[in-house]
């Protein structure tokens, strides 16, 4: 690459490569992000601090965790609306277990994790063995397990956790915030496994066309078990971080973070109809919005004009990229 | 010929009425109703006050609005897509009728103008969903914010009060019976006949089934997307101009996951989520169920804690119901 | 599908059996935290607590700004509805009159911690010098609040307080206890101290709410241990869904139920709404907390004869006069008093919680002269 | 019955599409009353020309000429208006209609009120259906639980609803067998005695001979020619579609066949699979006869692991084993060719290498990480040996042609190095030229060992390519050949003699049931 380039044939590759690049979707997410970053930096001079970037990426660590397996989930076709009522009855399960039962906390958090995969593993039964459609099944269960979450706690919160705890959410390590660090590994594999393993070839194969991965001998059911397990564990983890960063567990934790999440992916560029995705451009959408938020409060636009800013964006990336594959398409026929 | 083919097929005619009369039977409007007979006479005999007439209305009446909105949604899901962004709607659309009334407008203005409003704006997201083809849940995610960010900003949250008299379009009682109830029960009987008899609401069920073949047969998808999401838009007016109208203060907020209950209405209702299927009579019967086991449980004095819990299992079994009855009749059908 | 519905049948059923059983002796919605319950009848205050020493915060070297101009922002629990409005007036009033204040309000658009908290977070990143919150969480709410501190910004909580060492005073409309004791009191007069009552509140997890709930329980076993309390229902912040469940309460208990508690600023009008649109006024007593406005037509109609609430408008003008007098350095701790313009002044109690006054109870006489 | 005169004539057509010439100067009419058949090899351009007439894409140069006047068709409404109908290959129904509903869907009977008439429109549906001798289906019926036979005749229920007057058909046999296809042909001599000009695209050439009465062959967007059916021979045709002479469509080499490498006994998954005994020896081509539900493809899915065998026994290479998945399968070395190609056989927007190494994919990865330099080999290779015509192996499979496509899905077994093949309709939809050179592929691989378990429809590529015949029926096995023993009569009757069940609605014919109720 660094070798001066000396053909006149490879240039067009290279213009080419650079304009697919730029023409694909996660080229359009980076490019908004890079002029939003360049506008809110001459806004105030705030916000392109290490300090406060590090800050927000301490933010978005719940919705990026849990924004990795709903890429996956989404890339092969399926939904999760349960990820907020997972988080909700996770932390309470870590809190109850502690508090109620004196269970050790590391015992607990063990079991938080524990419970958010088998909530998940619960959507993905009906999903695979009894064939209800994952929107309708998780939206029956979004309230059941936030139910559940209310009748264990019986809405009481706990409180109280010892210090070492709060190291895992309002802690650093290394100068970066802890989570940071669960969130950049989760995220390097989650992208590795996607794009590098038989594992991520065959959730882009079900996203296309599930009959077609059945017949190709791919165990359809065990990889969507794996993945909806994969959400509710993702879920508990972000419940651990979550609990963790505001020392407290309520049962209304995670409401609504369906939606972000879901915003988040589909920015990034997933298709809601499946086959399409990658996690880089999951891990864009989440920055970007967590980006607009915090930048645009800190030029003093005000949350609901913020989110109204959000919702635009959402609709526009997808509309460009629309725009830019539909004159891929008729520039480039027959390929 | 036609007196042949219709002698011929006498015998099997009579076959064919009682199988119609099965067919029915099967359907999932029997199931919600059977369901919601089962409630009744249950938790009736447990304490007769829940089926006193009272408290029959009470059901009816609070949540009319929610079956008006579910109508309009369950159109939409039929037609293959869906709108995430009623719930913020219907806020805005309240805010608008409550404001002109304050403002001193004619009533019947106040009424008329938010369902038109509701035409107008949901006829934008049809058309970003319709002509720029971008799946609706990207784009009812998009306007979901944009319209709650804007009801905010405008109104701040100010509570609208001192309402003229003769506003409570929901309060009046033709003939003894709450308005909205009227309201519910003729525009489902209104709906259903027009998704039944109208050329749009056949449209309806083929593009949300076969969008292909409907656009051989010279059905326009983008035309009846638009038509549908119009239309929708006038049901979540009318719905939300019962809201506004129920009480005497109107909180100007989006109401929290009002579209949650409006879309597990529509799908409880038998509206299949892939398109193609179900009926409004459905999704009112099921809307009707939801706000009765709400009701219920407060009957036979289900801890509150454990209320949601509950109404998520059984918002489960009557999918699972469903789902099982869909299986016996393909296994009907191919056998 | 029959054995479907049998299987949904013993499902519920069991869940039903389960949820009876665990009927706890707490009403429903109560938190677990101490209560103090006030004395009974009229006695004036009693012994107040002995006086605590300060327990709040400190900002760590603040810039000196006394007297010169200030910027604050107000994050309340969620904007939107109409309570925090009428704090954000109050707030407006205040700056307008000390004409040295700017104070802006923004904050999520639902109760939610998390984004409080961001919000917070950007407001302390954006640098301003001085913070109002009211929390959705007290214990969730501290670290960003401990952060604002560290970073020399000044903290002041209203409404809903958050753990102590947080911020440097608290705002306190009305103590709990205080507000409870009116409350029962309230529906006990309408009643009679055998009455049967229920309580509408927003969600079992709000924290001012549990409070109220658990005080007002230990109140009315220690005055009036023959009132009965039925049960308490939720109804989120949901106009509708309250008036709904308003109506469920009466209609399950008929003429048992003789009165209602709304723990919310949407609860009760929306039970005063579900007594009229039915027909008991003047049968089921409704007592709650309320803004005026919004009870008005209740009140005038005679359907509702008291609304306890403190005014939501001084509580943010005092809340930004005691975050002037902490920059200007008139109010550190240790101080008993605070000057807080025309409400005159206040008195500190509980260490660092500065109070509005004792809760008051609208009626048809004086409902009228309010406007929030 | 042939007037002469042309009822839709269209001339010098030409259809650009971005970077291709899809039609070039093509002239084609079709008179009232008769049968003109459309050839040509997949991408030669007939899908391209009958989209043209049905209104779906404008033509570019030339104009259309219908009953005497100059027309042009913006949408495929306008071309049904004028009484031209389409019978798509891929069948466009709403399977969670009713079958009155699907013949009438976008032209309802009116009431007087502007209101879909139900009553009109079912009764219409049965005189519709009545008209084409259909009297066993009930217009009530959910489409979605009917055979795929039965939605054929839905199909053109629907398609001559509106008075057609031109009907277009293209590869209407495609999904059928036996008395479905006989039925259809009755249908469509029917219509042309009626003076119905009915246009109709199919590989099938003794289909051709039986039911046409003019061909027009297109070779590469561009009109070979027109002649008579009856001036023609098989030959000709083949070498007019592809531009050269094939030798042999069914070049069958003889193999050694050795000893048995799947043997199933007493194997059972009802309703369609009832007790099937069968043996397939190494080298050996076993042709699968039977109509389609009889269970054939049903067998294939039990050996494959899709719906495991609820009783029975199956041995590979002579050990008793187990197949609950298609995963167990592969690892016992058998592999299938589906049916369905579109959704069963290929995951068409992934690219070629992506869908060559699907089956394989575990096994040239380094434990669960995918090996791109293998993937990219094993792509290659399977390009080069199956001549698959493509741009590149990152081309997407959906951009292929029918047959190259089906050369991927063969790629993508072979990569599996499979002792069982299983080929379910290998040659269905899929020109000539590709056909011999599949034919010759399964033969190869029978010659290098591998046993084939062929199951087709087309009783000339059973009898050519197989070396033993087996005849499905019900579920059952009925009746099994030698190569040479059989002739194509006695397959046919093996295939649907004995008792006409009632289950199968394949057969109930028109006049031995509702006749006599009439």
């Amino acid at each position: 690459m660094s070798r001066v380039a000396p053909t006149v044939s490879r240039m067009p590759s290279v213009l080419s490569t650079a304009r697919r690049l730029a023409l694909s979707h996660e080229g359009v997410l980076l490019i908004i992000l890079m002029v939003s970053l360049l506008v809110l930096a001459t806004q105030t001079d705030r916000f392109l601090t290490t300090d406060n970037l590090l800050n927000q990426c301490r933010l978005m660590a719940e919705v990026g965790l849990v924004a990795l397996p709903m890429t996956y989930i989404i890339i092969t076709g399926g939904i999760d609306l349960s990820v907020g009522s997972i988080l909700g009855l996770c932390a309470i399960v870590l809190g109850v277990a502690w508090k109620n039962y004196g269970l050790p906390l590391e015992f607990a958090i063990v079991l938080c994790l524990v419970t958010g995969a088998a909530a998940g593993a619960v959507n993905g039964y009906f999903i695979t063995r009894v064939g209800v459609p994952p929107l309708i099944m998780t939206l029956a269960t979004l309230a059941l397990y936030r139910g559940f979450a209310e009748g264990v706690s019986q809405s009481r919160s706990v409180r109280g956790y010892p210090e070492w705890f709060y190291q895992f959410g309002q802690g650093e390590l290394f100068g970066i915030p802890t989570q940071l660090w669960f969130l950049i590994a989760a995220l390097l594999i989650s992208a590795f496994v996607l794009s590098r393993t038989v594992f991520g070839r065959a959730l882009y194969a079900i996203g296309h066309n599930e009959t077609g991965a059945r017949f190709s001998g791919l165990a359809v059911d065990r990889y969507k078990m794996l993945i909806y397990t994969f959400s509710g564990f993702m879920a508990g983890l972000a419940s651990f971080v979550f609990v963790s960063r505001v020392s407290t567990t309520r049962s209304d934790m995670g409401t609504g973070l369906e939606l972000d999440v879901i915003a988040a992916v589909v920015l990034g560029g997933t298709s809601i109809f499946g086959g399409t995705g990658t996690i880089i451009g999951t891990a864009l959408g989440v920055v970007l919005i967590q980006l607009l938020k915090n930048g645009l409060a800190l030029t003093g636009v005000k949350g609901d004009a913020t989110i109204m800013v959000i919702g635009v964006v959402l609709i526009c990336s997808i509309l460009i990229t629309n725009f830019a594959r539909s004159r891929q398409a008729t520039e480039k026929p027959g390929d | 010929m036609n007196t042949a083919a219709s002698t011929a097929v006498s015998p099997a005619q009579q076959r064919g009425v009682l199988k119609r009369i099965l067919r029915l039977f099967a359907s999932q409007e029997a199931v919600l109703l059977l369901a919601l007979v089962a409630l009744f006479v249950i938790v009736g005999s447990i304490n007769s006050r829940f089926i006193a007439e009272r408290n029959l209305y009470s059901i009816f009446l609070g949540n009319a609005y929610i079956a008006v909105a579910a109508i309009g949604m369950s159109m939409v899901i039929i037609s293959g897509n869906i709108d995430i962004s009623v719930g913020s709607l219907i806020g805005v659309l309240a805010t608008i009728s409550g404001s002109m009334a304050v403002a001193g407008y004619p009533l019947v203005l106040c009424w008329l103008v938010p369902v038109l409003a509701g035409v107008l704006i949901s006829s934008f997201t049809g058309y970003i969903v319709a002509y720029l083809k971008i799946p609706s849940i990207v784009v009812s995610l998009g306007m979901l914010s944009i319209l709650k960010g804007g009801l905010i900003a405008v109104t701040s949250g100010e509570w609208i009060t001192d309402l003229p008299e003769g506003y409570a379009l929901a309060q009046l009682k033709p003939l003894g019976v709450p308005l909205p109830i009227i309201f519910m029960i003729v525009l489902t009987i209104l709906a259903a006949l027009w998704m039944r008899f109208s050329n749009t609401g056949r449209a309806i069920y083929a593009v949300g089934g076969n969008a292909e073949a409907a656009r051989l047969s010279g059905i326009s998808k983008q035309r009846t997307i638009m038509k549908v999401f119009a239309i929708h838009g006038g049901f979540i007016g009318i719905a939300a101009v019962l809201f506004a109208t129920q009480l005497s203060v109107i909180q100007s907020t989006v109401p929290p996951n009002l579209e949650l209950t409006i879309i597990t209405a529509s799908v409880v209702g038998g509206v299949s989520i892939l398109g193609g299927t179900g009926t409004v009579v459905g999704s009112t019967l099921a809307a009707i169920l939801l706000a009765a086991i709400g009701s219920s449980l407060i009957f036979v004095s289900v801890s509150p804690y454990w209320l949601r819990s509950v109404q998520g299992v059984l918002i489960l079994l009557t999918v699972l119901a469903d789902l099982y009855r869909r299986k016996r009749q393909r296994k009907q059908g191919s056998g | 599908m029959f054995k479907q519905l049998g299987i949904s049948v013993a499902i519920a059923g069991l869940l039903m059996g389960v949820a009876q059983t665990s009927h706890a002796a707490r009403w429903d919605g109560a938190d677990d935290l101490p209560v103090s319950p006030l004395a009974c009848g009229d006695e004036e205050g009693g012994a107040m607590a002995a006086a605590m020493p300060y327990d709040g915060g400190m900002a760590m070297n603040p810039p000196d700004k006394a007297g010169e101009e200030i910027t604050l922002v107000d994050v309340p629990k969620l904007i939107g509805i109409g309570y925090f409005a009428a704090t954000t007036e109050g707030m407006r009033q205040a700056a307008e009159e000390l004409g040295n204040v700017k104070v802006k309000t923004d904050g999520p658009t639902e109760a939610n911690i998390d984004d409080q908290i961001t919000f917070l977070d950007n407001f302390i990143t954006q640098g301003v010098d001085g913070l109002l919150f009211a929390a959705n969480d007290p214990v969730a709410i501290a670290p960003v609040l401990r952060t604002a501190l560290k970073k020399g910004v000044h903290v002041v909580g209203y409404d809903a307080n958050s753990e102590p060492d947080a911020r440097e005073w608290f705002v306190n409309q009305a103590e709990f206890n205080g507000i409870a004791k009116s409350m029962v009191d309230s529906i006990v007069a309408e009643i009679g101290e055998d009455g049967k009552f229920a309580i509408v509140t927003s969600t079992f997890t709000t924290p001012n709410q549990a409070r109220w709930i658990a005080e007002m329980q230990a109140y009315q076993e220690k005055c009036f241990p023959n009132a009965e309390w039925l049960e308490t229902v939720e109804a989120q912040e949901d106009n509708i869904l309250s008036f709904n469940q308003a109506n469920t309460l009466i209609n399950k208990y008929g003429e048992d139920l003789q009165g209602l508690l709304g723990m919310t600023s949407v609860a009760t009008p929306a039970s005063a709404e579900a007594v009229t649109q039915a027909g008991l006024c003047g049968e089921v007593a409704v007592v709650g907390l309320a803004t005026p406005n919004a009870m008005k037509p209740y009140v005038a109609s005679d359907c509702v004869k008291s609304v306890v609430l403190w005014n939501p408008v001084d509580l943010g003008y005092a809340a930004v006069h005691v975050m002037r007098a902490v920059v200007d350095g008139k109010f550190a701790p240790g101080a008993t008093e605070v000057s807080a313009g025309r409400l005159g002044t206040l008195s500190v109690v509980n260490g660092s919680e500065v109070l509005l006054g004792a809760p008051y109870v609208f009626n048809k006489d004086n409902i009228n002269d309010f406007d929030f | 019955m042939t007037d002469g005169r042309a009822l839709l004539e269209l001339s010098n057509i030409v259809k650009r599409f971005p970077g291709v010439l899809a039609l070039d100067r093509v002239s084609f009419d079709v008179r009232a009353g008769e049968v003109h058949a459309l050839l040509g090899e997949n991408g030669a351009g007939k899908s391209t020309l009958i989209k043209i007439i049905s209104g779906v894409y404008q033509p570019d140069e030339g104009h259309i000429n219908f009953s005497g006047n100059t027309v042009r068709f913006n949408t495929p409404a306008a071309a049904q208006n004028n009484g031209i109908a389409t019978i798509y290959q891929e069948l466009l129904l709403y399977p969670e209609l009713s079958v009155a509903e699907n013949i009438f869907m976008g032209h309802a009977p009116k009431t007087r009120f502007g209101t879909i008439d139900w009553r009109a429109m079912r009764s219409l549906a049965r005189e519709q259906l009545a008209s084409l001798d259909i009297y066993d289906l009930d217009v009530n019926q959910q489409v979605g639980s009917l055979s795929v036979g039965n939605r054929q005749r839905v199909e053109i229920a629907k398609a001559l609803s509106q008075d057609a007057r031109v009907l277009i058909m293209d590869e209407p046999t495609a999904a059928l067998t036996g008395a479905d296809v006989e039925r259809l042909f009755r249908i469509v001599r029917l219509l042309r005695e009626r003076g119905v000009g009915v246009i109709y695209i199919s590989h099938r050439l003794e289909e051709i001979f039986e039911l046409a009465d003019r061909v027009t062959v297109l070779r590469d967007g561009a009109c070979v020619g027109t002649s008579q059916v009856i001036d023609t021979t098989e030959d000709d045709l083949i070498n007019r579609m592809v531009g050269r002479t094939i030798e042999d469509l069914y070049p069958k080499q003889l193999s050694r066949i050795g000893e048995p490498v799947l043997e199933i006994e007493s194997l059972s998954r009802p309703p369609l699979t009832r007790n099937v005994s069968l043996t397939l020896r190494r080298g050996e081509i076993l042709g699968l006869a039977g109509l389609v539900g009889s269970g054939r493809s049903e067998l294939a899915q039990t050996l494959f692991g899709i719906t495991p065998a609820q009783s029975g026994c199956i041995k590979v290479n002579g050990v008793e084993c187990l197949i609950d998945s298609p995963a167990a399968a592969i690892k016992l070395g058998i592999a299938y060719v589906p049916e369905d190609r579109s959704t069963q056989g290929l995951i068409k927007p992934m690219s070629i290498r992506e869908n060559i190494s699907m089956a394989v994919l575990k096994e040239i990865s380094n434990g669960n990480l995918i090996n791109h330099l293998a993937e990219r080999e094993l792509a290659q290779k399977n390009i080069n040996q199956f001549r698959i015509r493509t741009s590149g192996m990152e081309q997407k499979v959906e951009k292929l042609s029918g047959g190259n496509q089906q050369k991927v899905v063969l790629g993508k077994w072979m990569a599996s190095a499979p002792d069982v093949l299983i080929m379910d309709e290998p040659t269905r939809g899929i020109d000539v030229g590709a056909k011999a050179e599949i034919h010759r592929t399964m033969s190869e691989l029978a010659c290098r060992g591998m046993a084939v378990l062929m199951i087709s429809s087309e009783l000339p590529e059973i009898m050519g390519m197989s070396d033993t015949i087996a005849v499905m029926r019900e579920g059952r096995l009925v009746a099994s050949f030698t190569r040479g023993d059989a002739t194509q009569e006695q397959i046919a009757a093996a295939m649907m003699s004995g008792s006409r069940s009632e289950s199968d609605e394949g057969l109930v014919d028109s006049n031995s049931t509702k006749g006599a109720a009439a």
